[in-house]
């Protein structure tokens, strides 16, 4: 049954140091509240796993939450680069990353084989590349029926999943939709599952097209505007002024610490962060 | 068409990369759209010659008809327009795998003579000079759509002699080398860059600059190629942007900033 | 792109004798009226697919449609036997019918490869049953990672797919809601595909939870109440009188030949039939 | 709790039968429903003592909270009452066969002593004496559910020595066979009849009666066995429906009905 908490504890009861993590999202609905929360409570040792690591990831590592990195595509979507990803991989800064890479397809097999209670699952893909020479999780296999040649991936199980919901009833139930990627996967594929959520409410919205059963969550926290700057459809819009600023915000080492300083571990909750956002841009305007 | 020496006055090369791209999808295919420029000239050509065009996003969006073309491929324009959202290890398995997408449209960071693409990192995979985002949807869009369309910008940072890392495969070595792996599509069948436009020899898959763009010296994007390009015989002249394109180009940037 | 077209047309233009057909549904939205159009143009050699063959295939089989049957649970669901199913693989009556038989979780496996275009899937399932010997489409395959033995059963690859729909839109586009089974495997795993529906609209109804795209379909027939005595959430109710009342009008072969011959052959269409069934249970009342 | 030894009046083994069933369903449970006696079971625990059992049926719908019991597993009522509804294979990879379901409900045509179930045949394969439905969803939640409940009524036809085919796992031979063969649940761990009930022996695995109904002679149920039933030196005798079963179950008789 998924309890109700406050992102603060149930961070702190569900994320523990050396976990492998997925916050997941694409694009949409990412939990950037979450991954905030995560790094103001300093945990360390985290494999943090993401198809599409981006900003929030940018951050996780920037400030060394991170051993390693299994991911398949890590930017800034219509920006750029992410320096901190960067300044991690190419300068070991400000700790090694490790790093375990794949193509989407490669990587959503997997979150679907883990899903399914499965240690592996099959797709066309890899071959010829070099991706497949760099991690032991890629591997041929042969149809027992056709003796065609194909790839197998290994299932990816996680510790904990974090994922953005539009909506919880009063059951505990959870509500997506609009685009939901690879969340519902994520969660099923988790030891431990945490979800910030929009907005509590009675009935869950009749356009909902993922439902997550409370009794496979573990905690909801309620976080309005909880993914800025990426959005919640029906609640929320894309913040794209902050991915572009984000671009310099996160090129220098300085500026970077200093920023995260102030806006993440110096603000209380995610609340008091957004005020600060807020307050900022309208001084700016 | 004979087509005009000289582009129109404020038209970028990058604009003529997109509106040459565009033409190269055809209405009522289905084609799955890779982040970045590729989705600026799909949108352009949903928006002329292909309105019948379906659009593909790995974020799960089928048939997606933004009116303001996407910054990232998960915005919300895409879901609402959209005739269905899948989820994302739906739309890799029963979409694209299956073999359901005509036309896979691709970015690059590097391409090699056989039309193989890297998009992971410059210099040493251990020790890189530039770490890029990585592969995305990229190896399986090329291995597994019918036909594959590359766009991007030609230099010799962007046109190598030899790849860093093979993120995803166009005709490896050539020479059919695509059937021999079991590989299901056709692989590039044309790269439109900011210089002209190459496709594969039929015979060896090797990649040969068949079209300029207007006031383009072939010369130029020779020099622009880390291998020594060949230069079809026949070499043709892009015909350059109509006005109607421009029109909707400009609308579609506008739109986007 | 689906083409709108009679229920007529379709069929004699999509399903061919010799054809591998499933007309699927789990309970809901059961194709009937395409079943009924099938044995009215008088396919021969079909090999039916379906996860769960009920009151439909039992006409069908009863009428001699198919050689062949792969399913996995065949009945009158809440009511009993399938009598003619029975009467076929018992008695071979009217002729012999050949069967394949798996679990559901193996029929399911078997559709979501085959929409996949992958040649098998992989399950935890048969593992000591008797089912595997049976079939040369299950096979124990060995994980890469783990050496952990699970299962392998082939693709399902259709020649037809039919199915009932609640919509299409004015593209052709065709929306489901409710229980919507393995509808969209099956169409994906076929060549060609059919789609009934209750009503042709402007704009598919927001609670759609399975659209396919037009490309994918190949005709769309306009067939109001086309999965009686199945049901079309939204617009029908489940005839569960009419289930009840098959029991014994499938149980006798002569009772059966001339209900079939009455109600189907002689029948021009669907709605013929409806208005046919609607004065015989007003007469009865 | 003392029994009373008759049943009260106007009560059906089978109404006993379903009651006892119910009785094994704990609150909070996540139970996959098979087709037939089981659901009728499951709701009556679920309007009883386990309201908030959770209903999965292999139709997808997750959470069903119907209010009469659908006469298949399919019914809209199960759709319009869910938590969630998702497509057939996600209800089996993604639910049942990742491990998620506590209690596996089944019911079934034949038994044998070690809970191994058949659903497909009487007489040969090829050529049967009676052809049954076949397998649907009960092999995998019978191999991939923490634990298992069948409940059938009791006779020499459905209680056999040798099983004319094995649809669906029990504990095969016993003495931990299922661990050898991989599979992860525990198997039957009580089969509920309109006589009593029989759980499986630890070591062996095999069933023993160690409950019969109100008024039920021990001895007819080891008559009604077709292999020499053993009994526990402990027999227990079930306690009657409750009033309150009694009501709830009628309710939901007639709204079948």
């Amino acid at each position: 049954m998924a309890e109700l908490r406050s992102l603060a504890d149930a961070v702190a009861g569900l994320v523990h140091d050396g976990d492998t993590v997925a916050l997941e999202g694409f694009t949409h609905l990412i939990p950037h509240a979450a991954g905030h929360e995560i790094i103001r409570q300093r945990r360390t040792g985290l494999t943090l796993v993401r198809m599409t690591p981006d900003v929030v990831y940018d951050q996780l590592i920037g400030m060394g939450v991170a051993d390693k990195l299994v991911f398949s595509w890590g930017g800034n979507p219509g920006v750029g680069s992410l320096h901190r990803f960067r300044d991690a991989v190419e300068h070991r800064w400000p700790r090694p990353l490790a790093i375990e890479e794949h193509s989407h397809a490669g990587m959503a097999t997997r979150y679907a084989a883990a899903a399914s209670g499965l240690p592996f699952g099959v797709l066309r893909g890899y071959v010829g590349t070099d991706l497949s020479a760099h991690t032991d999780t890629v591997v041929p296999i042969t149809c027992p029926f056709t003796g065609e040649q194909l790839t197998a991936v290994k299932a990816l199980d996680l510790d904990v999943a974090v994922i953005h919901a539009q909506q919880v009833d009063r059951a505990g139930n959870v509500a997506m939709w609009g685009i939901t990627g690879v969340q519902k996967e994520a969660v099923l594929a988790a030891k431990r599952s945490l979800v910030t959520v929009e907005e509590r409410v009675d009935r869950l919205d009749a356009r909902a097209a993922v439902v997550l059963p409370s009794w496979v969550v573990s905690a909801v926290a309620v976080v309005p505007r909880g993914s800025h700057p990426s959005y919640a459809m029906g609640y929320t819009d894309r913040d794209n002024a902050f991915y572009q600023a984000w671009d310099s915000i996160s090129r220098d080492r300085d500026t970077f610490l200093d920023w995260m300083d102030r806006h993440v571990l110096q603000t209380g909750d995610f609340a008091e962060h957004l005020r600060l956002l807020d307050v900022e841009s309208r001084a700016a305007a | 068409m004979s087509a005009p020496v000289v582009a129109p006055a404020g038209l970028s090369a990058d604009d003529v990369m997109t509106v040459a791209a565009s033409r190269q999808l055809a209405d009522g295919a289905t084609c799955f759209v890779g982040i970045g420029l590729p989705s600026l000239a799909a949108n352009l050509a949903r928006r002329t010659h292909a309105p019948n065009l379906v659009l593909v996003y790995e974020s799960g969006t089928i048939g997606a008809k933004p009116t303001v073309p996407p910054l990232s491929i998960g915005d919300g324009e895409l879901a609402e327009t959209a005739d269905a959202v899948v989820s994302v290890p739906e739309i890799f398995a029963y979409w694209l795998q299956a073999g359901r997408i005509d036309v896979g449209f691709l970015g690059a960071a590097q391409i090699d003579r056989f039309g193989n693409i890297n998009t992971t990192v410059i210099g040493p995979y251990d020790a890189p000079t530039v770490r890029l985002p990585g592969a995305g949807g990229a190896p399986e869009i090329a291995s597994n759509s019918r036909e594959v369309i590359v766009v991007l910008r030609q230099s010799t940072r962007t046109f190598v002699d030899k790849l860093d890392f093979i993120t995803s495969v166009g005709h490896l070595d050539g020479h059919a080398a695509r059937r021999r792996l079991g590989l299901r599509g056709r692989g590039p069948t044309v790269v439109i860059t900011d210089l002209g436009v190459l496709r594969p020899e039929p015979e060896t898959n090797e990649l040969v600059l068949t079209a300029v763009h207007p006031g383009v010296d072939p010369a130029i994007a020779v020099a622009g190629t880390g291998w020594p390009l060949r230069v079809a015989d026949d070499l043709q002249v892009s015909s350059p942007p109509t006005d109607d394109e421009l029109r909707v180009l400009r609308q579609l940037q506008r739109g986007r900033s």
